[in-house]
C-alpha cells in the first residue's frame, strides 16, 4: 500500500484514497480529427512503460478529487513528487541537482 | 541428450545418480547467430526449440538478464485453458493445447500436463450470458466447453459453496474438461534442454542493453552486457520487459506493465480435483500436486516494474477464495510473490513482424501467457523462419490499433448493466 | 502419563495448573504455559509426524516458528480445525485436540514409509525424468499416484465459524522482535516519547532472555531484568506490547502486516471474539530485531526423533523446565552447543559427550566440559544414527587431515546438534534490500537498505545478549531521532554472556557411501545433500532453479532451516564462493497466516457491500425475487400465488401495455452537471447536441469511450439553462462520473461547469402504462400533465404526493411513462401513495426482467447486454444519437478508423424464430449455413431474448455481420441437438410508430 | 426523527448513533469567488481542504479546492437554495438525503475508527474534517472533540459501515 502526498491537500495519504489514472502529459489533441490513425493510434494506445521514471497521474478520489502528477520510480515504487494537473513536466536531474 | 524413461532412472540409481548429464549447457556467446530470441521464459525457449526443430534453424541463441525461466514461467498459477470468445483467440490458443497434450513425449520431459478441468463461475445474468455466449462460440469453433448447473458444478468441485444466499451466489459454471494445469518450471526447462540438443545457446545472465539497427533501418544485433552479438533476425519475447527492449529499438509500444501477485497455501491432502476461476470475485484456485492450494490474484492499479505489490489486493484475493470455499478459512498462506505482466489495450497478444526489418516480437500476453506458451513458441518460430505471420497469429498484429480491429476479450466480458 | 522428563519447579510454565489434551486420542497432561512440543517432549514423547516424500519419523527440531517437522492438526471442534500446526507455537489448552499427520495407518506404522525402502529411486526432480510411457498412463495412473501422495495435514471440511478482525494502526517506531535488541530498541524509543510498537510472536516477551536465566543484567537475573523492561514499557502510554503478533510482511513505505493471534490459547473464547487480527501498520521507522535461527547439521540420520537445534533443547530446559531426554550426546560447529551441554548436564541430563567438527576448541569449554564429566571429541565428525520412532545411538568418527577414521557408536535417546547460527533477515528481504556475505560471522548481513528501517542484534550477526542489548538501545535511539525525539542510548551490565563463535560447514564427512547417506537438508521436504549435488550436476546452476528442481526451502518452514545449508552445499558443488551463488529470495509471509485473517470483516454478507434503495424493504415485503446489478440488489420480479418467474413476469408484462405498472428505478446513476458551460461540456462529452435543447425537456443522451465504442447511455433533461439532470446506467454511475471528471479536470478546466453526483438524493418511482397519467394526476401538483403541456421527454419540478419532486415524463416501455425523483427519505412513502392511488387501475409493481421485456420490445437497448465493448452507435443503429453538425466530441475520431466505417460490422437487428414459441438462448451464435463443418463461420450472436407477451411469441436482438443488410434473411442457430432458423427484422416489435406514447 | 443509539456490552468505550438529516449542500466555485459568495451565504468558505468554518447554525467544511460541504438546520435550508447570485458562477446542489451521518463518540474512538479507515485519524485537528474511505466505502469524517467525530456515508452503503462500526465497537468492549 503506497503513500502519496496530494498536491491539493497537501497531505502524504495512504493509497485506498487514490485512484491511479495512467500516463501523464499525453494531452488530448486539440483537433482530433485533423490526426492521421497513426497519430490517433499512439494518442489512444501507445504509452512510454518505461522501467524507472514515469510521470503519470492519480485522482484522489477518496479525498479532494483531483487528479494531479505524480514521478514514481517504477522499479521502486518510490515517488520523487506530485504536481497539480495542469502544470509543465518538470525537469526530474534538476530537482536531483537541486535536491544535492 | 541422454534420453529420460523410468528404465535410465533405474540405470542411474544402482549408480548413485552420478552419471547424469547436465540438462543445458551453461553457453557464452557466439560473436553471430542466425536469429537471436530476447527473453529465456517459456515462450523464447519454445520458439528456439521449434525453430531448430521444424525449420532447421539451429544457430540460434536464446539469450535472457537472468537466469531461464526466472520470469513469469516461473511465476505464474500454471492455468491452461482455450476457452476464448472470439475465434481468433480460440484458435490461438486450441492451437497451443494441442502441443500441450504430447508435449512432455516431443521434449522428452514430463511437464505434468494434468487435464483436470477449468471451471468458470457464474454469478449473475451477466455471467451467464456472457458465459453462454463463450460457451456457444466454442462449440462451433469444435472447442470444449460446457455450461454446468450449480449442482454438477459441486459435483465437480466438491469444495464449492452454492449456497442461494452467498454474497455472490453460484448460478451456473462453464467447463473445458480438456484444460487443466502443467509443472512451470519443467516446460521451461524441458524446451531448454531439448533446444540446447539441437545446438542452440542458452546464454543466462546477459542482459539486452539495445537492439541495434543499421544505416537502412533494418535488425544488426544486440548489444548486451556480454558485448554485440550480431544477428540478422531479433525476436523479443520479454513479457513485461517488452517496451524497454522495443525503446531500444525506436519503437514505442502499445503496453503497460503491471505487477502480477499470486499465492499458496501449505501443502494439504488432495481436496481440490479442478482449476475453479471466477472473474466476477476475482478468484483462480486449483490444487498443486504437492498439495499446495495456488491462488491467482489480480493485477496492482499502476504500473509498476517492482515484483512487490501489495497487501491489500492479497487480502481481497484471500477473502474472494473464502467465499467461493468457506472451508478454506483456516488454512494458511504459505507463500506470496509478484510478476510483472505485460498488457495491451485489448488484452490480445502482440505476436507477428514489427514495422523494423529483421524484428519479430511475442508480447501482451497479460495474465494468461503460461496456457499459450508451446502454441506462442510455435507461432513465433514460424514467424521468424518464414518472416511472415503463421495464419493463427495474422490477426495478432501490431496494426490492429491503427485500424481498429481489436480482439477485445475484456470487453467481450463486459460489465454488468 | 506422568510428565517424567519434566523438572518440578523449572522453567516459566505455571506448575499449578495442569493442562489436559489428547495426543491421538490419547489424553496428554502438560502445564499452563507449556506448547503441545514442550507438553509432549515432558512425557518423553518425541515422534510427532511423517515427512512428506519418504514418510519418515519425525519430532521436534526446533522450539519455535521456524518448526519443520512437528506439524500437527489442531482443532476444537465442529469447523474449528487446522492442518499443519506448529507443535512448538501453539499453546496448550484444557480440552485441545492434536493429531499427527500424513501416516496411515498410524504414526508409529505407516504404509507410506515404503517410499524411504525405495528412495534411491526418487531422487530430485526424478518425476521429470519418467512416467511418460506409455502416453495414456499420464492421466489415469501416474498422475493420479502422484496427486495422491500430496500433502500433510488435511483440510478443514466445514465452513469457519470464526470471525476475524483487521485494523489500521500508526506508529513512529515499530519493533519486530523483544529479545534482548528488540527490548532495548522499545526502552530507548518508548523512553523517548515516540508511538511505539513492539511485538512477538511467542506468548510472551523476552526472546532469548526466556532461555538464558544465568545471565545477569544490571545486577539482576534475566528473567528479573526482563520483568521489569517489561514493566517500565507498560507503564509508558506511548509503548503498545504485542504478544502472539508476527510481522508477516514488510510492504512499501513502512507498511508492515501483522497477524495478531487472540483466542488459539484459549480454553474458552469469549463469545464473538475474533479469533485473529490483521493490523495494517504504518510505522515511520521499523527496527527489525528479529534475532537468528540455529542451523541444524547435515549427517546421515540427522532426521530422527530424538535429533534436535541444541538451542531448542536449551530453550525447553529454561522455559518450560522439561529435559529433552536421559542420555544426550551433542555435536556442533559452534560455541553455543556447549553450553546447551552444560545446562542440560547441571539439570541432570547424561550428556555422554560433545562432538565438535572443529579440531580446536577453546580450553574454557573443554574444561568445563570436562569438570562436568562430559566427553570432548574435538576434531570429529558424525556419520550416522540409529534407531527407527526415536534415536538410538550416534556414529562418531574422528577427522584428521580430511580423513575419516574409524567410528565409534554411543547411545542416546537425544542427539543435539548446532551448525552455527543464521540472522533472520525475512521481513529485511520483503524490501528487497539486499545481504552481503559477511565472512567472520559465517553469515548473510543486511547491506543496502530500500526503507526507513535499522536491524539490530542477532539480525547484523552480533551474537550475545550485551552485544544485543547495546545494538537495540541503538538502533531504537536512532529510530526515534529519524522521528524528531531526543533519545537516549542506554547501557547494560552484563554478566555471565555466553557468546561464541563456529565455523560454516557443508555435509559433514564420512566414512561411508554417500550416495547411500541419508543426509537431511530440508526435513520437511526431504530434501538430502545428494539431491542438491545432483541438482548441480544436472546444470542447475543458480540457487533457484537448485530450489525448485529439489524443492529445498519450499516447504512451510520456508528454508528457515534449510537454506543456508543448502547454499553451501551447491557453492560446494559447483566450485564456487557462498556468496557468488547468492540466496533465494524471502517471501511473504513470515510465517504462514490464515486466510480467515487475511479476508478479515470482508466474509459472507460482508464479502461485499448489497446496496438497498429506499424502496427495497417494500418489495422484501411483497416476496420479490431479486437480482445483484453492480453492487445493487434489485427487485427482479414480484411472484404472486406460487407463480413461477415466467408467470409472474408476463403477468407484470401485461399490466404495463394494458393498465399501469410501477418500477423502482432509484438505481439508476444521477449525475447534476450544473454552471454556465453545462451545455458546452455535454456537447463535447456525449454524442448528441445540446446548445439548443430547452430547458424543461429531456433528450436521450449516448456516451462513448475515446475509442469510438459505446460506454453508457442515459436520459438527460434540463432544468435550466445551466442545469443538467444527467442520468446513467446502474452499473455506469460511479465509471462516468471519474471520466467526465476526467475530462473536465484535465482537458478542459477552462470551463465553468461542476458534478455533483445525486444517485442516491433521489429515489426514483418509474409509472408506465396507459393508466399512468390517470393514477399519477391527482398525487401531482403545480403541473398541468395534459399530453400539450407535459409532452413526452418533458422534465419539471412540482410537488408528488406532498414531496417535492422532479418529473420526468419518459418512457423506457414505449408506453405512455413517468419517472418521478423525491427526495430519498420519502421514497418508500412515495411509492406506497402511488401504489395506493393505482389499485383503482390496476397497478403492478414491476422488476428488471419485466423492464427488459419491455425495452426489447421496443428495440431500445442495454449497454453491457447489447454492447460488449466493441460496439459503435453505428454498429447498435444508434447513428440518429450523433449531433451531425459538432466537430468533435469524446470518441469522434475513432468512429474514422477503417476498421469501424468498414463494411460487414456486426449489426443490432432483431431476431424472430420460425418457431414462436422458441426463445433463443442469449448468447447463442448464429450462422448462414448450418451444414458446414467445424469451426463455423459465425455471423453473429443473440444479445437479448425473451418471451413477448404483447406478441404473443419469442423476440430477439443480435448483433450480426451487415445485420441491417439482411432484413427478412433467414439464418441459422446451432444449438446441441438441433438447429434452430430465425429471421432477421427490424429491432422494433411492438408499436413500431410510437403511437402509445402521443396520448 | 429522532436520534437512534446503539449501546453495546457494557462498556463506555464507544456509542455510535445516527444523526437525523438536517440540509446539506453541495458548492463548488472557483477559489477567487469566495468572498462574494461568503458575503451571499453570511458564511465564511475557508481556503484550505480540511479546514471548517461556522456562522451561526451553519458550518462549511472545505472538501476540494473548489468544494464545500455546507450544513445548516433545515429551517434554513431555501435561505441557503435562494442565497447565492445567479451572476456568480458556481454550483449548489443539495445532497441532504444522499447520506446518513454518524456520530461516533468515546476515550477509543479512534481505534474504532482504526478498523476501516487507512489514514491517520489521531494526527487530525478537533474542528477538521476530510473526505476518506472507510472499508471501501467513500466517507466524510469530522472530528468534533478529541473523542468525537461524525462520519458520513452515502445512503445505500450505511448499512455496512454500521454494522462493521457495531462489530468493532463489541471487539473493543471485549478487550480483544
Amino acid at each position: 500500500m503506497l503513500l502519496i502526498h496530494c498536491p491539493y491537500c497537501d497531505e502524504t495519504l495512504p493509497e485506498p484514497e487514490f485512484t491511479y489514472a495512467g500516463e501523464a502529459h499525453v494531452a488530448r489533441p486539440a483537433d482530433p480529427m485533423a490526426l492521421s490513425d497513426e497519430e490517433w493510434r499512439d494518442f489512444l494506445f501507445v504509452r512510454s512503460n518505461p522501467r524507472g521514471t514515469h510521470y503519470e497521474r492519480w485522482r484522489h478520489i477518496n479525498g479532494c478529487g483531483r487528479f494531479f502528477n505524480a514521478i514514481r520510480d517504477t522499479v521502486t515504487d518510490k515517488f520523487a513528487m506530485t504536481y497539480r494537473a495542469g502544470e509543465p513536466r518538470p525537469n526530474l536531474d534538476a530537482l536531483k541537482e537541486a535536491a544535492e | 541428450m541422454t534420453q529420460y524413461s523410468a528404465f535410465a532412472l533405474l540405470k542411474n540409481a544402482l549408480s548413485g545418480h552420478k552419471n547424469w548429464r547436465e540438462q543445458w549447457p551453461d553457453a557464452q556467446p557466439k560473436a553471430e547467430y542466425d536469429v537471436i530470441i530476447v527473453g529465456a521464459g517459456g515462450h523464447g525457449l519454445g520458439a528456439a526449440y521449434y525453430l531448430a526443430k521444424e525449420h532447421g534453424i539451429t544457430n540460434v541463441a536464446v539469450i535472457d538478464k537472468g537466469w531461464l525461466g526466472g520470469g513469469n514461467t516461473g511465476r505464474n498459477t500454471t492455468i491452461i485453458r482455450s476457452n476464448y470468445l472470439y475465434d481468433e483467440s480460440a484458435r490461438l490458443y486450441d492451437h497451443a493445447l494441442d502441443l500441450w497434450e504430447d508435449l512432455s513425449q516431443d521434449l522428452n520431459y514430463n511437464v505434468m500436463y494434468s487435464k483436470r478441468g477449468v471451471m468458470m463461475l457464474a454469478h449473475n445474468v451477466h455471467d451467464v450470458q456472457s458465459f453462454k455466449r463463450h460457451i456457444h462460440s466454442n462449440r462451433l469453433n469444435g472447442v470444449d466447453n460446457r455450461w454446468l448447473s450449480p449442482e454438477d458444478a459441486k459435483v465437480f468441485c466438491p469444495p464449492l459453496n452454492i449456497s442461494r444466499d452467498a454474497r455472490y451466489p453460484v448460478v451456473g459454471a462453464a467447463l473445458q474438461m480438456r484444460a487443466g494445469t502443467a509443472r512451470h518450471d519443467a516446460v521451461a526447462w524441458g524446451y531448454a534442454r531439448a533446444a540446447a540438443a539441437r545446438g542452440v545457446d542458452i546464454i543466462q545472465n546477459c542482459p539486452v542493453i539495445a537492439i541495434r539497427r543499421g544505416p537502412d533501418g533494418a535488425v544488426q544485433g544486440v548489444d548486451t552486457a556480454k558485448g554485440f552479438i550480431r544477428a540478422k533476425k531479433v525476436a523479443v519475447s520479454a513479457a513485461g520487459n517488452t517496451s524497454v527492449v522495443m525503446q531500444s529499438a525506436g519503437l514505442r509500444m502499445p503496453l503497460e506493465s503491471y505487477p502480477l501477485q499470486a499465492l499458496v497455501s501449505e501443502p494439504i491432502k488432495p481436496v481440490f480435483p479442478c482449476v475453479v476461476m471466477s472473474n466476477t470475485v476475482h478468484a483462480y484456485i486449483s490444487q498443486s500436486d504437492k498439495g499446495e492450494l495456488v491462488i491467482g490474484s489480480g493485477t496492482d492499479q499502476y504500473v509498476s516494474y517492482s515484483q512487490r505489490g501489495g497487501l491489500p489486493l492479497i487480502e481481497h484475493t484471500v477473502a474472494a477464495i473464502c467465499e467461493v470455499f468457506p472451508i478454506f478459512s483456516r488454512m494458511r498462506m504459505l507463500r506470496k510473490w509478484g510478476g510483472i505482466v505485460d498488457v495491451t489495450p485489448d488484452r490480445s497478444p502482440i505476436l507477428g513482424k514489427m514495422p523494423v526489418k529483421g524484428l519479430y516480437v511475442n508480447c501482451g500476453w497479460g495474465t494468461g501467457g503460461f496456457k499459450a506458451t508451446p502454441g506462442a513458441g510455435h507461432l513465433l518460430a514460424w514467424t521468424v523462419a518464414k518472416d511472415e505471420p503463421h495464419p493463427i497469429n495474422a490477426p495478432f498484429t501490431l496494426e490492429r490499433f491503427t485500424t481498429g480491429r481489436l480482439i477485445d476479450e475484456a470487453a467481450a466480458a463486459a460489465v454488468a448493466h | 502419563m506422568t510428565q517424567a522428563f519434566r523438572i518440578p519447579g523449572a522453567g516459566r510454565v505455571d506448575h499449578a495448573k495442569p493442562v489436559r489434551f489428547t495426543f491421538d486420542g490419547k489424553t496428554v497432561e502438560g502445564r499452563e504455559g507449556d506448547t503441545v512440543a514442550s507438553a509432549l517432549l515432558a512425557n518423553g514423547i518425541h515422534l510427532l509426524g511423517r515427512s512428506f516424500k519418504y514418510h519418515r519419523p519425525r519430532g521436534i527440531v526446533s522450539a519455535g516458528s521456524e518448526e519443520p517437522n512437528a506439524l500437527v492438526g489442531t482443532s476444537r471442534g465442529p469447523g474449528r480445525s487446522e492442518p499443519n500446526t506448529r507443535a512448538t507455537m501453539q499453546e496448550v489448552w484444557d480440552g485441545l485436540t492434536v493429531e499427527s499427520q500424513n501416516r496411515w495407518p498410524g504414526l508409529d506404522f505407516d504404509v507410506g514409509a515404503i517410499n524411504d525402502r525405495f528412495g534411491r529411486f526418487l531422487p530430485a526432480g526424478f518425476y521429470y525424468k519418467t512416467f511418460m510411457w506409455p502416453r495414456s498412463f499420464w492421466d489415469k495412473v501416474y498422475e493420479p499416484f502422484i496427486r495422491r501422495a500430496a500433502g500433510l495435514g488435511r483440510s478443514p471440511t466445514e465452513p469457519d465459524p470464526d470471525h476475524y478482525a483487521s485494523r489500521h494502526l500508526h506508529c513512529d517506531v515499530l519493533v519486530v522482535g523483544s529479545g534482548p535488541a528488540g527490548l532495548a530498541a522499545a526502552l530507548s524509543a518508548g523512553r523517548s516519547g515516540a508511538q511505539t510498537v513492539l511485538v512477538d510472536e511467542h506468548a510472551e516477551m523476552g526472546g532469548t532472555l526466556l532461555s538464558e536465566p544465568g545471565v545477569r543484567i544490571d545486577g539482576q537475573g534475566a528473567w528479573g531484568w526482563l520483568d521489569a523492561a517489561l514493566a517500565e514499557l507498560r507503564g509508558l502510554p506511548n509503548v503498545r506490547l504485542m504478544t502472539r503478533t508476527t510481522a508477516i510482511g514488510y510492504y512499501h513505505q513502512n507498511m508492515v502486516g501483522l497477524c495478531q493471534k487472540l483466542t488459539d490459547h484459549m480454553a474458552a473464547p469469549p463469545e464473538g471474539a475474533p479469533r485473529e487480527r490483521l493490523w495494517r501498520v504504518r510505522a515511520g521507522q521499523v527496527v527489525l530485531a528479529q534475532g537468528a535461527i540455529e542451523k541444524p547439521l547435515v549427517f546421515d540420520g540427522n532426521d530422527r526423533p530424538g535429533v534436535m537445534l541444541a538451542g531448542a533443547a536449551r530453550t525447553f530446559l529454561h522455559r518450560f523446565g522439561v529435559k529433552v531426554g536421559h542420555r544426550a550426546v551433542v555435536v556442533t560447529s559452534h560455541d553455543s552447543a556447549w553450553h546447551a551441554a552444560f545446562d542440560l548436564a547441571r539439570a541432570g541430563v547424561a550428556v555422554a559427550a560433545v562432538v565438535d567438527v572443529r579440531p580446536e576448541v577453546s580450553r574454557v569449554l573443554t574444561g568445563q566440559a570436562e569438570a562436568l564429566g562430559i566427553e570432548v571429541l574435538t576434531g570429529h565428525t558424525v556419520t550416522g544414527t540409529t534407531g527407527r520412532l526415536r534415536v538410538a545411538s550416534v556414529r562418531v568418527n574422528p577427522v584428521r587431515g580430511g580423513r575419516v577414521g574409524a567410528g565409534r557408536t554411543i547411545a542416546c535417546d537425544a542427539l543435539l546438534m548446532c551448525g552455527g547460527w543464521t540472522p533472520s533477515l525475512h521481513l529485511f528481504s520483503h524490501t528487497k534490500g539486499s545481504l552481503a556475505w559477511d565472512a567472520g560471522a559465517g553469515a548473510f548481513l543486511p547491506d543496502r537498505k530500500t526503507e526507513e528501517c535499522e536491524i539490530a542484534g542477532a539480525g547484523r550477526g552480533l551474537w550475545g545478549i550485551a552485544a544485543a542489548l547495546d545494538d537495540g538501545a541503538k538502533a531504537g535511539a536512532a529510530a526515534a531521532k529519524a522521528m524528531g525525539r531526543v533519545a537516549g542510548v542506554g547501557t547494560f551490565a552484563v554478566e555471565a554472556d555466553r557468546t561464541g563463535d563456529g565455523v560454516v560447514v557443508k555435509e559433514l564427512p564420512t566414512d561411508r557411501n554417500a550416495g547411500l547417506a541419508k543426509a537431511f537438508i530440508d526435513f520437511q521436504n526431504d530434501v538430502t545433500a545428494k539431491d542438491i549435488r545432483l541438482a548441480v550436476r544436472e546444470g542447475m546452476r543458480s540457487i533457484e532453479h537448485v530450489k525448485r528442481y529439489t524443492t529445498n526451502g519450499m516447504a512451510t518452514d520456508q528454508g528457515k532451516l534449510s537454506n543456508i545449508n543448502g547454499l553451501m552445499i551447491a557453492a560446494d558443488a559447483l566450485g564456487k564462493e557462498a556468496p557468488q551463488v547468492g540466496l533465494t529470495t524471502f517471501r511473504p509471509p513470515y510465517t504462514p497466516t490464515t486466510f480467515g485473517a487475511l479476508a478479515g470483516y470482508h466474509k459472507g454478507s460482508h464479502f461485499e457491500v448489497t446496496r438497498r434503495t429506499p424502496i427495497d424493504a417494500w418489495a422484501e415485503a411483497q416476496g420479490a425475487v431479486f437480482e445483484p446489478v453492480a453492487l445493487w440488489r434489485r427487485a427482479w420480479y414480484f411472484p404472486q400465488f406460487g407463480e413461477d418467474m415466467h408467470a409472474a413476469v408476463a403477468r407484470e408484462c401485461r399490466a404495463v401495455r394494458t393498465q399501469v405498472g410501477m418500477f423502482d428505478a432509484s438505481t439508476l446513476g444521477k449525475i447534476e452537471v450544473v454552471g454556465p458551460d453545462a451545455a458546452a461540456f455535454l456537447e463535447r462529452m456525449y454524442t448528441n447536441p445540446w446548445a439548443r435543447l430547452q430547458p424543461g425537456r429531456c433528450r436521450y443522451g449516448l456516451l462513448l469511450g475515446e475509442d469510438g465504442f459505446i460506454r453508457d447511455d442515459g436520459v438527460i433533461g434540463r432544468l435550466a439553462d445551466d442545469k443538467f439532470h444527467v442520468t446513467t446506467t446502474t452499473g455506469g454511475a460511479a465509471r462516468v462520473l471519474n471520466m467526465m471528471e476526467d475530462y473536465l479536470q484535465t482537458e478542459w478546466p477552462d470551463l465553468d461547469v461542476w458534478l455533483t453526483s445525486t444517485t442516491e438524493q433521489w429515489a426514483v418511482v418509474a409509472l408506465q402504462g396507459p393508466n399512468a397519467r390517470t393514477v399519477l394526476e391527482p398525487l401531482v401538483e403545480g403541473l398541468d400533465l395534459s399530453d400539450a403541456a407535459f409532452p413526452h421527454m418533458a422534465v419539471a419540478e412540482c410537488t408528488v404526493a406532498g414531496f417535492p419532486a422532479r418529473l420526468f415524463r419518459v418512457s423506457f416501455t414505449g408506453e405512455l411513462g413517468f419517472e418521478v425523483n423525491v427526495p430519498a427519505r420519502h421514497g418508500l412513502a412515495l411509492w406506497e401513495a402511488i401504489w395506493a392511488a393505482g389499485q383503482p387501475h390496476g397497478i403492478t409493481a414491476y422488476g428488471t426482467e419485466t423492464m427488459h421485456i419491455l425495452r426489447a420490445e421496443k428495440g431500445f437497448i442495454l449497454v453491457g447486454q447489447d454492447t460488449d465493448g466493441t460496439v459503435t452507435p453505428g454498429d447498435a443503429g444508434l447513428d440518429w444519437a450523433i449531433g451531425k453538425q459538432k466537430k468533435d466530441f469524446v470518441g469522434k475520431r475513432s468512429l474514422q478508423r477503417p476498421d469501424i466505417v468498414a463494411k460487414g460490422r456486426k449489426q443490432l437487428v432483431g431476431l424472430l424464430t420460425e418457431d414462436p414459441k422458441v426463445v433463443l438462448e442469449e448468447g447463442a451464435q448464429i450462422v448462414a449455413d448450418p451444414n458446414q463443418p467445424l469451426p463455423m463461420t459465425m455471423i453473429g450472436h443473440v444479445t437479448s431474448s425473451y418471451w413477448s407477451e404483447a406478441m404473443g411469441r419469442s423476440i430477439a436482438m443480435a448483433l450480426i455481420e451487415g445485420g441491417r443488410d439482411r432484413m427478412g434473411e433467414v439464418l441459422h442457430i446451432p444449438m446441441p441437438g438441433r438447429t434452430l432458423r430465425a429471421t432477421v427484422a427490424a429491432a422494433n416489435f411492438v408499436d413500431p410508430d410510437g403511437l402509445r406514447l402521443k396520448v | 426523527m429522532t436520534a437512534q443509539i446503539h449501546s453495546f456490552p457494557p462498556s463506555p468505550a464507544i456509542t455510535v448513533e445516527t444523526l437525523p438529516l438536517a440540509a446539506r449542500f453541495s458548492l463548488r466555485l472557483r477559489p477567487e469567488h469566495r468572498e462574494e459568495a461568503k458575503a451571499a451565504l453570511g458564511l465564511p468558505l475557508p481556503d484550505r481542504i480540511g479546514r471548517t468554518a461556522t456562522e451561526g447554525a451553519r458550518r462549511a467544511l472545505c472538501l476540494g479546492p473548489d468544494e464545500w460541504q455546507i450544513d445548516a438546520p433545515e429551517a434554513e435550508a431555501d435561505a441557503i437554495r435562494r442565497a447565492l447570485p445567479r451572476g456568480l458562477a458556481h454550483a449548489l446542489v443539495e445532497v441532504t438525503d444522499r447520506e446518513v451521518t454518524f456520530r461516533l463518540q468515546g476515550p477509543a474512538v479512534l481505534d474504532l475508527l482504526a478498523v476501516g479507515i487507512a489514514r491517520d485519524v489521531s494526527r487530525m485537528e478537533v474542528g477538521r474534517g476530510t473526505r476518506t474511505v472507510f472499508d471501501g466505502v467513500q466517507a466524510v469524517l469530522v472530528r468534533e472533540a478529541e473523542d468525537r467525530f461524525t462520519l458520513a456515508v452515502w445512503r445505500s452503503f450505511s448499512p455496512h459501515v454500521e454494522e462493521l462500526l457495531q462489530r468493532g465497537a463489541r471487539e473493543i468492549a471485549l478487550g480483544l
